[in-house]
């Protein structure tokens, strides 16, 4: 693939400098044969994370965050799901970046916007596609689930779903220094007595254990990017702050390329170097975790204002009442209106402008570097001269 | 993991063992209940006045009282003698030796197509891989179940004999040597005609799609392993070694017609020969021979699910 | 919404959502249809609405091909095939309907026990529904036969009593989930006596659908168990004309070459059948789909 | 049918029936080769005492001899048997054994020759009520037998009767080779692994239930041409003869009626027409006040086109018949023409019987004002669907003339309960196998109408039961003739049954097959001679 990247133009390049992942423009559509239409679930995502920083993505529920970040893992292979765009991503030690979305153009002819990705073209894509990822699944990215009970297999005994990891990353490795490694990890997670742990299966473990083991198997096979999607759902208030000091501890000690995605700002607040807030498909606020997560700061998406006042306590998991917090409901990804996506939930238009958020959604945009915003408050439409309010 | 599977045969073989006093128990009582006179199957009563039938009657102890004679019965079963059949006067249990390994050879292998066709089938459309094949296969299964098994039998013997010129039965003496068609045409028949193909073929489906959906399958992917590896076990053995277990009652019932289209000697025709004979202690044996197969499958699912499933061991 | 997405995570998921308009609406109205028209054929057939007298006889026409005076040809003594076909189905709706009632209402009894009170009831409805398991249908039904007579009813009743398990099982599978649902064990801790619940939540809201497919798995078994007894002597007799015996007497014609005999009731089987399994598994499916 | 095959059992073994060309094999045919004949269904057994089906009596002529046999002129001829004398009582018969025929060679058997105790030995298991057999009562009439000498036998007859030799054609068993020396059951291994004096003796018993036989080599006759004979058992008639056309087997002994067209066009093989003497009937139960009237019955028979059915049913293979008599037996009157097919008089009959008002079903009706009808009993022929059609037609073609029937098929065993036993039927098909004795008044005598005796439809005429006792006793041939020919008259003009008809049935035979001579239903009986040309082996 890496042959491949060189005709490729670079301007990509330039704009996430230094990134080790640099998605840009991702689109992930699914096809509901129901309503006969596309289903936006990531409609246009730009993202860039940097060496051994940790990117934190939040929103809520259906904002499409865990679908990005499938997207990129490449586990987004049903059919119909159609997915465009560039995923920038740099092996450690390379000096290019290789395009995961590779060859895409190839099998679906696929224009931004409504996608015309025949699905038969784009089934085979997806067949090339998976070939290639699966290469890079376990090796260049690893991943922790949400509810690690159901997302550990029950049939395997928690040794060998560990070792097996490591086996694959490191081949060379006999079935029994793999177990030993395998051990070490699961002491590394603060896992209580890990050789005899070894030896069980999940349904013998609690939640908490479960998610250690997970994060165990994740860091095992030593990523270049670790993404871990809701690490701490599913896990009861005390587990959860424990899990959330062990990712700590690992971000300290093992400065891992991190994605994590989370609905909870406390999560984010703990983890983030950047954050970034995604609503509807899209992402409307990204820039240093403290700026976006300091709730004085003047700069803010109106989402993001309306999250960090709904900010839920460690204990509360139940999305019902987040959402109550912010009046109306995500938008049907399926029948997307004109303006701003967040427009009939927004409570502060910019005055005298409101006009512009019904009229036409605003762009990602800087108004101060590294902090990108999608929101006519602190951007200006051409239509208008001057500089932002 | 061998404790496990210890543990669970023990305890599925004693359940077996009270199910077979019950079945024997309710054998017993429902063939007693039946009208007609069993000593007519000895002889011809037309040529006997009464009291030599009774005499007869007496030969054969059906004047004892139903409790005396089943608990006879019994402890004779329990030392492996099942009676002389009132046919042909053979040991019952001879009968059955000499036609229950056929009977287990054609269900067996027609039980091991129907399975196979359905995994294979169900694979296709879990994994949306072959879309035509898939669907294709789906219908012919849903088509095949909508036969009657003899008719398809009919059809592939004249199939065999116009198209193909061989005649698809089991001949044993008489028979051409090397004609495998006796052999490969009856169990396709039953395998594919026995009516549970499409209940298989979807059951199997649904089970296999929503594993599919399982979060440790997208952690298995995540990692990068090998599909197969993590999906096997739950997907295919344990749904597939219920089937087999609870399928097993067609398949038999199944082979009771083939085995007369085909004229396949085995425990099929025996048990239709006994039903249109009267004959007490052949349908008693067959009966037991069934329930006893079926259990057999139910102990061998038993012990292969808690081998593979170790949440079943507690 | 949300829910798309969650869905979007797992491919069978997709696969189910597709499989949707083609597979089941393709299924449940084919199999509506079917099932529609065999209920109407079997109403015209008991009012007399027939072509021809079933049991008028030519013997200067027989197995004759279809033709404008008989629509699908003639039988081995000349009988109209199409009025015997019509006909046909009364040798196994009512006894198939008794048969699906037998099956379900001891089945739900049964089911309903071992799910809501497994402690008390399950080990012994499991011997119960093991032992009517272990033995083979055919087998017991050509006991029976043998030992009583070759009724229809009869043989349709064992063959009801022979599904209990099936009923029951899959009532208790959704039970045991239905019981960890929050509501009904809220209804059941608001004091509300377990029976109402039973009935109300479990058996109503979502027993009908079990009603509906045990039904159509019935009906088709019916038929197919009446065909394979009549090949082997003991099904529906002459001259009351049944599925199962038009076939068998078919065939005695079929090596001859003259298939269509015994291929129209067969093909009437199949359609009918087929019916009922797509009706039956469409149903399951939904169930499933919309349950646990 | 399956009635037929038991009383076809009882005449069968009675029966005047023709014996093989007597002397060796100096005929000059080659030996070997081996015969697979086709049988719809297993025998039973595979003695000749307690073998109870036609399968069964076709197997023991290939194993077993008798004292005496017959020739294909039906005159008794010498079997085991080399020649006898007759007390002039005509009660007494003194029977001198060959002294060469040995048993089967078989292990516990030995090397033996057939002596007057084997004779005795037979009569006496037949006769010993322990034994289970159809023979019983065939063997009332004996009296005693005893051994003069190893051997001479003496036979005893409680009264003379006519044709005595015929009926001591039983076949002679080893009894010393019986688990029990008195008695046969069937759980005596000897039912399934026979030995016996015939040209053939059985080799093996397959699993798959092929019965093999090989050639006896020390057969008293000399050593049959054929190396082996199979009896391959089927369990479909249709499946049969596809069997046959495709050589997996050389014979099928009795072929559907439907499959003659075909196999006659075969050139491969050779139809035998054969005749049982036997016909079908449909019994009228005079316990039903309505049959009980004569014309009725007349009616009936009028009313009912049975060429017709001949013809649709069995391709016109047999013949119509008009009386009780097995028809080409010598008591069958042929001046007695069969009721001709007259739905008109039947009406005229039935109005002159007193039913002329006809019910708005379109049925006539009683004095109760119920429709005319009639419960038809029909056992359940797994093995002849064509009985079946026979019912159906018959039900039809009483329809045109308003009476009713109502078909009701029974499990054999339960339909013999409700015919024999508790005579619970207005009407039944069934069909007689006869012995050439002629000897109706098991059928017809009012004495014989009980439980499980042969006149279950209840006929009682004094007139009747004279006749048959006067031609039972006499034993004057001319004289009996006479009688016979009166009460045939009697009788049907009676109609106490509608007679129908007697078939032939057909057996198809590989042509490679040769010299093959058959017995009117034993068929085997002169299987010794039958070769297959080198070549064709």
């Amino acid at each position: 693939m890496a042959e491949a990247t060189p005709a490729r133009p670079r301007p990509a390049r330039r704009e996430g400098e230094g990134a080790v992942l640099f998605v840009r423009d991702l689109r992930t559509y699914f096809y509901l044969p129901t309503r006969g239409r596309f289903l936006r679930a990531v409609d246009g995502v730009r993202l860039a994370v940097k060496e051994g920083e940790t990117l934190v993505l939040v929103g809520e529920s259906g904002s499409g965050k865990s679908v990005t970040v499938l997207s990129v893992m490449g586990l987004v292979t049903a059919a119909p799901g159609v997915v465009s765009g560039r995923i920038w991503y740099r092996p450690p030690g390379h000096e290019d970046p290789v395009n995961l979305l590779e060859g895409l153009e190839r099998f679906a002819r696929f224009t931004p916007g409504p996608p015309v990705g025949v699905e038969k073209d784009n089934r085979r894509w997806l067949k090339w596609h998976e070939a290639g990822m699966r290469e890079r699944r376990g090796r260049d990215f690893a991943m922790i689930f949400q509810n690690p009970r159901n997302a550990l297999h029950p049939y395997f005994t928690v040794g060998q779903q560990v070792s097996e990891v490591i086996r694959r990353r490191s081949p060379e490795l006999s079935a029994g220094e793999a177990v030993a490694e395998a051990r070490a990890w699961l002491a590394k997670v603060h896992l209580d007595a890990p050789a005899k742990r070894l030896g069980d299966y999940p349904h013998n473990l609690s939640g908490g254990m479960c998610q250690r083991v997970m994060i165990a198997m994740a860091l095992a096979a030593r990523p270049a990017v670790l993404i871990a999607d809701e690490p701490t759902t599913g896990l009861d208030a005390t587990i959860q702050s424990r899990v959330l000091d062990l990712m700590e501890e690992m971000k300290a000690t093992l400065k891992t390329t991190t994605i994590v995605i989370t609905h909870d700002m406390g999560v984010a607040r703990r983890l983030a170097d950047r954050v970034a807030v995604m609503y509807a498909g899209r992402v409307v606020e990204e820039g240093p975790a403290p700026d976006v997560l300091n709730g004085r700061y003047e700069i803010k998406h109106p989402y993001t204002h309306g999250l960090l006042y709904a900010i839920p306590s460690a204990g509360d998991i139940r999305e019902k009442r987040r959402l109550g917090t912010i009046e109306g409901d995500v938008p049907d990804l399926s029948r997307l209106p004109a303006g701003c996506q967040f427009a009939d939930r927004c409570g502060m238009k910019p005055p005298g402008r409101e006009h512009l958020c019904d009229a036409e959604e605003p762009g990602l945009d800087a108004p101060v570097p590294g902090h990108r915003v999608r929101c006519w408050r602190h951007l200006r439409h051409p239509s208008e001269g001057g500089a932002a309010p | 993991m061998l404790k496990r599977i210890r543990r669970a045969l023990l305890r599925e073989g004693t359940r077996t063992a009270v199910l077979f006093l019950l079945v024997t128990m309710a054998m017993f009582v429902l063939l007693n209940l039946a009208p007609g006179d069993p000593v007519a199957l000895y002889v011809n009563v037309q040529n006997l006045s009464p009291p030599e039938v009774e005499a007869v009657r007496h030969e054969l102890g059906l004047d004892r009282s139903l409790p005396v004679r089943y608990g006879v019965w019994l402890s004779r079963l329990v030392q492996g003698d099942l009676g002389h059949s009132l046919r042909s006067g053979r040991p019952v249990t001879l009968e059955l030796w000499r036609t229950g390994w056929r009977t287990l050879l054609l269900a067996g292998s027609a039980m091991t197509l129907t399975l196979l066709f359905a995994a294979v089938t169900a694979y296709l459309v879990a994994m949306g891989r072959h879309p035509l094949w898939a669907s294709g296969l789906t219908a012919l299964g849903y088509v095949l179940s909508g036969l009657p098994v003899f008719w398809l039998g009919y059809l592939a013997i004249y199939l065999a004999t116009t198209r193909f010129h061989v005649l698809p039965l089991m001949m044993g003496a008489g028979a051409p040597p090397g004609n495998w068609a006796f052999f490969l045409v009856p169990v396709v028949v039953l395998g594919l005609g026995n009516g549970t193909v499409s209940e298989v073929t979807r059951h199997l489906r649904t089970h296999l799609q929503g594993v599919l959906g399982e979060d440790y399958i997208r952690t298995a992917r995540a990692k990068g392993a090998s599909l197969w590896r993590h999906l096997y076990k739950d997907g295919f053995v344990m749904p597939l070694s219920s089937l087999l277990a609870n399928k097993i009652p067609y398949v038999l019932g199944g082979a009771i017609v083939v085995e007369q289209v085909f004229n396949w000697p085995g425990m099929g025709r025996l048990t239709w020969q006994a039903a249109s004979d009267r004959d007490y202690p052949t349908l008693l044996g067959v009966t037991l021979l069934a329930a006893l197969i079926v259990r057999t499958g139910h102990i061998i699912k038993e012990a292969v699910q808690v081998a593979v499933n170790p949440q079943l061991a507690d | 919404m949300s829910r798309f997405l969650e869905l979007a995570l797992e491919p069978s998921a997709w696969q189910r959502v597709r499989s949707w308009p083609l597979h089941r609406t393709v299924a449940t109205v084919f199999g509506t249809g079917m099932a529609t028209l065999v209920v109407g054929v079997y109403v015209a057939s008991v009012l007399k609405v027939l072509p021809h007298d079933p049991d008028a006889m030519d013997l200067g026409a027989v197995n004759a091909l279809p033709s404008a005076a008989h629509l699908l040809g003639t039988d081995f003594v000349g009988r109209d095939l199409l009025s015997r076909i019509m006909v046909g189905t009364q040798a196994f709706f009512l006894p198939g309907l008794l048969s699906v009632s037998v099956s379900l209402l001891f089945g739900s009894l049964l089911g309903v026990l071992a799910g809501f009170w497994p402690a008390r009831f399950d080990t012994v409805v499991g011997l119960l529904l093991q032992l009517l398991e272990s033995l083979p249908k055919l087998v017991l039904i050509l006991l029976v036969v043998a030992l009583f007579r070759a009724d229809i009813y009869l043989i349709l009743l064992v063959v009801g009593i022979t599904n209990i398990p099936a009923a029951a099982e899959l009532l208790r599978a959704r039970i045991a989930v239905l019981r960890r649902k929050s509501y009904i064990e809220a209804a059941i801790a608001l004091g509300l006596p377990p029976s109402r619940v039973i009935l109300k939540h479990v058996l109503w809201l979502h027993g009908r659908g079990l009603v509906l497919i045990q039904a159509t798995i019935g009906m088709g078994e019916a038929i197919l168990i009446e065909t394979s007894l009549s090949y082997l002597g003991f099904g529906v007799q002459e001259p009351t004309p049944s599925w199962g015996n038009m076939v068998a007497l078919g065939k005695d014609y079929f090596f001859r070459g003259e298939l269509w005999l015994s291929t129209v009731p067969a093909g009437a089987i199949l359609l009918t059948v087929l019916g009922f399994h797509l009706l039956g598994d469409a149903l399951l499916e939904r169930l499933e789909a919309s349950g646990a | 049918m399956k009635c037929a095959m038991v009383a076809g059992v009882v005449a069968g073994l009675l029966a005047l029936s023709a014996s093989g060309i007597a002397g060796g094999r100096d005929d000059g045919f080659p030996d070997g080769g081996k015969l697979v004949y086709g049988e719809y269904g297993r025998p039973a057994t595979l003695d000749p005492i307690t073998t109870n089906d036609m399968v069964g009596l076709r197997l023991t002529e290939l194993l077993f001899n008798g004292l005496v046999s017959f020739s294909p002129k039906n005159e008794v001829v010498p079997d085991l048997a080399e020649k006898w004398s007759v007390s002039p009582d005509n009660r007494v018969y003194t029977f001198t054994l060959r002294s060469d025929v040995k048993w089967h060679s078989k292990a516990g058997v030995g090397d033996r020759t057939v002596t007057a105790d084997d004779v005795v030995g037979s009569l006496e298991v037949i006769r010993q009520p322990k034994t289970l057999t159809p023979l019983k009562a065939a063997y009332e009439l004996v009296a005693e037998a005893r051994k003069l000498d190893a051997q001479t036998v003496e036979i005893t007859l409680k009264r003379p009767i006519v044709n005595a030799l015929g009926r001591l054609s039983f076949k002679v068993v080893p009894t010393f080779a019986l688990k029990n020396p008195d008695f046969l059951s069937r759980d005596d291994p000897f039912v399934q692994n026979p030995v016996g004096t015939g040209p053939f003796q059985l080799s093996q018993l397959t699993d798959e239930g092929d019965v093999v036989m090989e050639a006896n080599p020390s057969y008293y006759k000399g050593r049959p041409h054929l190396d082996r004979v199979i009896l391959k058992p089927f369990a479909d008639k249709n499946v049969l003869t596809q069997a046959l056309l495709f050589n997996s087997a050389d014979m099928v002994v009795e072929v559907n009626s439907r499959d003659i067209a075909q196999i006659q066009g075969d050139k491969r093989f050779n139809l035998y027409p054969y005749n049982a003497l036997s016909y079908a009937f449909f019994g009228h139960n005079y316990r039903n006040p309505h049959l009980a009237k004569k014309e009725v019955r007349q009616a009936i028979t009028f009313a009912t086109n049975r060429q017709e059915m001949l013809d649709s049913f069995y391709s016109g293979r047999g013949a119509l018949i008009s009386g009780p008599f097995a028809p080409g037996s010598w008591a069958y009157n042929l001046d007695v023409k069969p009721v001709p097919f007259n739905p008109a008089r039947a009406k005229e009959l039935l109005a002159q019987a007193g039913y002329s008002k006809t019910g708005s079903d379109g049925y006539l009706q009683t004095d109760e004002g119920k429709p005319l009808q009639f419960t038809l009993k029909i056992p359940i022929e797994k093995e002849n669907e064509t009985v079946k059609r026979v019912a159906l037609a018959f039900q039809n073609y009483l329809k045109q003339v308003g009476i009713k029937i109502n078909l009701e098929f029974r499990e054999w065993q339960a339909w013999k309960q409700d015919v024999f036993v508790d005579h619970d039927f207005d009407m039944v098909i069934a069909n007689w196998a006869f012995d050439d004795s002629a000897d109706i008044s098991t059928l017809f005598h009012s004495g014989e109408t009980g439980a499980w005796r042969n006149n279950f439809v209840g006929y009682s005429n004094p007139e009747i039961d004279a006749m048959i006792v006067e031609a039972k006793t006499t034993l004057d041939r001319e004289k009996q003739r006479t009688i016979n020919q009166r009460l045939h008259a009697l009788l049907s003009d009676e109609q106490p049954y509608t007679f129908l008809w007697t078939l032939t049935n057909y057996a198809a035979i590989h042509k490679k097959v040769r010299h093959v001579e058959l017995h009117p239903f034993k068929l085997f009986t002169f299987a010794d001679t039958w070769y297959i040309a080198k070549k064709e082996q």
